[in-house]
């Protein structure tokens, strides 16, 4: 089988499909990596480009999120053998006091179809959570996002935590959200900001040094 | 539970008389503020720049409010505006710790006092307390301790000097922030047309009974968490816009039920759904457009305006542009815009302005075409066909895809080749909705179960 | 030096035929434009934030512009708003460093060209070089290096994709800031009479010429340092209000100069005073009012509408509101501004919306009544009555008075005690001033000589 | 005489007459410090309450003011000997790269009316200038004042360099000006921050200590 029918199934959102291609190629003994890289990243990629080019909405990208997990469930068992294929790991959540969760969920939904694992650490998420989640997973980038001018400063807050922890070079600190400013970012110190879901991935590749598709 | 009041017709036998400036049941209220009777009031809204509110810092936010007020204040009486609403919506935190909430309250409506015996300025305060139950996810939206503060804030307010009452209520929001991402109409449906519906009956009845106690107006609700989330998300490229405009609609029945209950008006500024409710109800209303853009962006800018008892602003950081504070700079923007529809009435000349504020932007969006008078009054007769919330909202779902490949097909309004796809897609799964709730939750509750808790919404 | 065209008629011969969007010599330029030709169009002002500008920011100070630039148009498409005009109006960091103002001014007209291309967003660039010749004191106005870098800097931006040239000058000001402040009339008369006519000849034939050079459009000028800052005291509590509208009538004679040196439009937006120059020239004018409250409070927000071809918002800092950037907020809302205006044409409705416009202000604030279409005209008609510019400035002093007068006594506006003692003691010293010049000049020149160089002004 | 007649010369903004009375006080043996205070100041501070309560416009108290000044010219000779009756000295100016003066003269005129020795530096005032004068003239207040946002900066410049030259304990330092702001005053360490002219004499009154009338 090519690799590519993986990526159609995944781009025309046919989850089962994807299921069925990517058992397939396990059968026939394709390494994991590959069949990640050349199949459901690929498609993803094309997903993501179609969405950046305006061409899909959300929900679509959606649906093919979805098809690449199921994929990527049926290679996790594997893949605890051959960790580090993915372009990098991220932990995001929603800072302390700020229960909104859409933006923080598109930035996670995009980063993904990027080829990123994500941990998400949800809403609500206080300083110590994130210092833990940055010893437990020891991700290449922390990222916070804020809707409330007032929950904005905790960003602050959690760059401190880290700090203390002896944790702030370890990881690439990036924020966003509506009240956010590049100046803000700046100010508290963080190491990128994004204005919206869409150049998170780029900001995310700048500071891995990770080329765009 | 208290009875809903069930309209069985129209305020408006004719669509010619909704007009801004003018409802059927005019309110007074504050210091010697009349709505709806006439002329169009701005509403002034504001907000603390970037900062957290904690006890430590308390006195400074206190002390920001009143600096706020007191400029907002002063911009008015330097412009000659003989009278205005303010509404303090509250940031959580202004909830969730009843007394601050209060004490900015009363700290408000002392300077609104000075300023009417000083200069006879007329004003009237709004407070807007913030549905604090969905910080508990899920949320427990009747018997969570957050629902208690949530209650405790509106007495605290209500007595501390609120003249209306209001909340940005989100019964439902926990399913439908997610069916919206995933363009799923049954969980929009239900959210919109089950969950809200059992959340704004609950709720509203114990707005009008602490409005009561206290002697205040209970104001109205809004579908913002619903409909305006789609609204935003849509401008930013992640929804399709027929989509928003399909929501807008079908948010118009659950925000009447607001009414249903008791309240009477000023319905809440963002609710652009409020011309349907006024056509229905006759309450005043507050809208919010062009003026508003420094809270959000909006394809409804001047088109909203044709039916407001109070312009609006929605929202606006206290940040220092080069002539002052956001504020009054938006202050000065709501009374000139005021002061043209209020001058039209001198001229006998309102209703051609209404129709050129809908003329403006009827065209250009779906989202604008779906909020025009004609659509807004037959979706007004369209509720009143029917009793049943969820149907309610089911049809006008469909009526608003009807209005927009209506539009299409006589060439009225373009939109691109993916949002017609779209717009087909969402008329299939309109179509194949079932009539009853109870065929709808069995379909999606296993999707949506771990979101919500149903015992909350006494189901 | 370049004879001035002396108008002997006026370009309207009805008042009736003056209004927003139509000028009698429409512009085109940048990205396909039309100015004044049946549209009215947004033009929108930017600038940075707090931050100063050197040598080390300055790659930071390209970005900022050319993000607020991109965010800019990026709302106007948004919009499907189909032309605007962008002005870039310097710092004074930007004219002192030519190359700094010439290579921003190109970043810009870089990013429109960009959307052009794109989305086929039509626009146009106004650069409005700093008058930074008052940076020294007394300021040297045609011999210093100051000029010869202002000129350099008009030079460069023409080159690099200006699209229209104008400057906010200042000839007169040294003098006219002191009188103002001692609310001298034989100052302020003899500085915008005398001085500031002599400046605008000699700036503006320069001007002229190197917009001729370049092939770029000679805009106009203003009387801002004068009058806008007239309006700010007053609106301070500083300075009477009727002393501010005397001096708004009073600067039109002057700011006409720049056309009679051959500048076609679009006027520059703070001039309150084009409408009359409208009606004496039929230059398109862009003008400001309500939507430029960012800048400066204003009561004449909606009647300064009733005439313009460009709608402006004057200045607006990039700091962020909670829905971006002010510079876009307030591109959208002069874009809803301008639907409204333009919409009327549709219905056939737009001279109705003008004279609502007018009746919105015109009775609140004697500077809202010397505004008035009525009173304009009147003014445009007293300045081709009589060629001597020190003349025409003391008419429409004295004739300010007069409008201001009649109001009074027919009931039509109200002011305080203290304006009304202020406005006869205009009349009177207005009344007391030669019709002679060099009388004038002699009776004042002991008094300010120390503030200005006479060679400077060729006197 | 009465003192009383001097001041309501100055109120009526007749300098001449005040000039005569200021004489006759002189020759009379009345000493200057209550001829300033029961004459001058005590009238100036009538003026500054009339426009402080809307009652006269700014070229009505700027008449007065010079007839305070012409009064002042003849009693400066008497004052060597006594100096520091005044309420308080005060430097101020616009800063650098800025020639607004419009704002910074109406401060400088309210806290003369208010009876502060005021010595203006004028505009486009730089760091080492304003060291200079506090330096020279040992003032009680330090007033920069801005109208442009990039000029606006310079005033944490001149803080600085008063750091660094060991005097900035030595005087209070007030900014004002269109763009300013109270945050922003408090960022760069200023002392006080007034809003527009009119509270300027209030925050000068505050910050010494001094009782408004
Ligand atoms: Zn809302
Ligand atoms: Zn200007
Ligand atoms: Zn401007």
């Amino acid at each position: 089988m090519e690799l590519s029918e993986i990526a159609s199934a995944l781009i025309e959102g046919n989850r089962k499909r994807v299921q069925e291609l990517v058992s397939l190629a396990i059968k026939e003994g394709v390494p994991p990596e590959r069949i990640i890289n050349e199949g459901l990243i690929a498609g993803m990629q094309v997903v993501g480009e179609r969405f950046k080019n305006n061409e899909i909405f959300v929900p679509e990208v959606l649906i093919s999120a979805r098809a690449m997990h199921a994929g990527m469930d049926l290679l996790k068992p594997l893949l605890a053998k051959s960790p580090g294929i993915l372009k990098g790991k991220i932990v995001i959540g929603t800072v302390k006091g700020d229960l909104h969760d859409i933006g923080k969920n598109l930035v996670a939904m995009m980063l993904e179809g990027a080829g990123y694992q994500v941990i998400d650490l949800g809403i609500d998420v206080d300083a110590e959570k994130f210092v833990e989640s940055v010893k437990t997973y020891n991700p290449d980038i922390l990222g916070m996002s804020a809707l409330l001018t007032t929950t904005m400063p905790y960003m602050k807050v959690t760059i401190e935590a880290l700090e203390r922890e002896g944790l702030r070079d370890k990881v690439k600190v990036i924020v966003g959200g509506a009240p956010v400013t590049e100046e803000f970012a700046k100010e508290i110190g963080a190491d990128g900001y994004a204005e919206d879901a869409g150049s998170a991935v780029e900001l995310v590749n700048n500071l891995l040094g990770i080329k765009s598709a | 539970m208290k009875t809903r009041k069930i309209f069985k017709e129209l305020a408006y036998p004719s669509k010619d008389e909704i007009i801004f400036g003018k409802a059927k049941y005019p309110l007074k209220c504050g210091f010697g503020v009349e709505i709806g009777n006439g002329k169009v009031l701005p509403e002034v809204n504001f907000t603390l720049p970037p900062m957290s509110i904690h006890e430590n810092n308390f006195l400074e936010v206190r002390k920001r409010f009143r600096d706020i007020v007191n400029r907002i204040l002063n911009r008015a009486v330097e412009l000659e505006q003989e009278a205005l609403v303010l509404e303090l919506e509250h940031l959580y935190e202004l909830t969730k710790n009843p007394e601050w909430g209060a004490v900015i309250t009363s700290d408000i409506k002392g300077i609104m006092e000075e300023f009417n015996n000083k200069y006879g300025l007329k004003s009237a305060l709004r407070v807007t307390v913030a549905d604090i139950r969905d910080q508990e996810r899920p949320p427990r939206m009747r018997t969570g301790e957050l629902t208690e503060i949530m209650f405790k804030s509106f007495e605290l307010c209500a007595k501390e000097g609120a003249d209306i009452l209001s909340i940005e209520s989100t019964g439902g929001k926990e399913i439908h922030d997610r069916a919206l991402l995933e363009g799923d109409m049954a969980g929009i449906t239900f959210s919109l047309g089950v969950l809200g519906e059992r959340d704004m009956e609950f709720l509203w009845k114990n707005i009008v009974d602490i409005s009561k106690k206290y002697n205040v107006i209970p104001g109205g609700d809004t579908a913002c968490g619903f409909a305006n989330t789609a609204m935003q998300l849509s401008h930013q490229g992640m929804l399709p816009k027929v989509l928003a405009s399909v929501i807008r609609l079908m948010s118009a029945p659950r925000s009447l039920i607001a009414i249903e209950m008791g309240a009477v008006g000023p319905l809440k500024d963002c609710a652009y759904e409020n011309p349907i409710l006024k056509i229905i109800s006759g309450v005043p209303i507050s809208m919010e457009g062009k003026s508003s853009a420094c809270a959000h962006s909006s394809p409804i800018g001047n088109i909203s305006s044709y039916a407001c008892d109070l312009w609006s602003n929605e929202s606006v950081q206290d940040v220092k542009l080069l002539s002052g504070f956001a504020p009054e700079v938006f202050t000065e923007i709501l009374i000139y815009d005021c002061r043209l529809m209020n001058s039209a009435f001198k001229m006998g000349f309102e209703k051609k302005l209404r129709d050129l504020f809908i003329l403006s932007d009827i065209y250009l969006d779906p989202q604008a075409l779906v909020m025009s008078l004609d659509v807004a009054y037959e979706s007004a007769k369209k509720i009143l066909n029917n009793e049943n919330n969820y149907q309610r909202t089911l049809e006008l779902g469909k009526y608003a895809v009807f209005v927009i490949k209506n539009a299409l097909e006589n060439g009225k309004i373009k939109i691109s080749e993916r949002e017609k796809n779209w717009l087909y897609k969402i008329q299939e799964d309109l179509e194949n909705l079932p009539q009853d709730y109870r065929e709808i939750w069995e379909r999606i509750y296993e999707d949506y179960k771990d979101l919500f808790l149903k015992e909350e919404y006494g189901l």
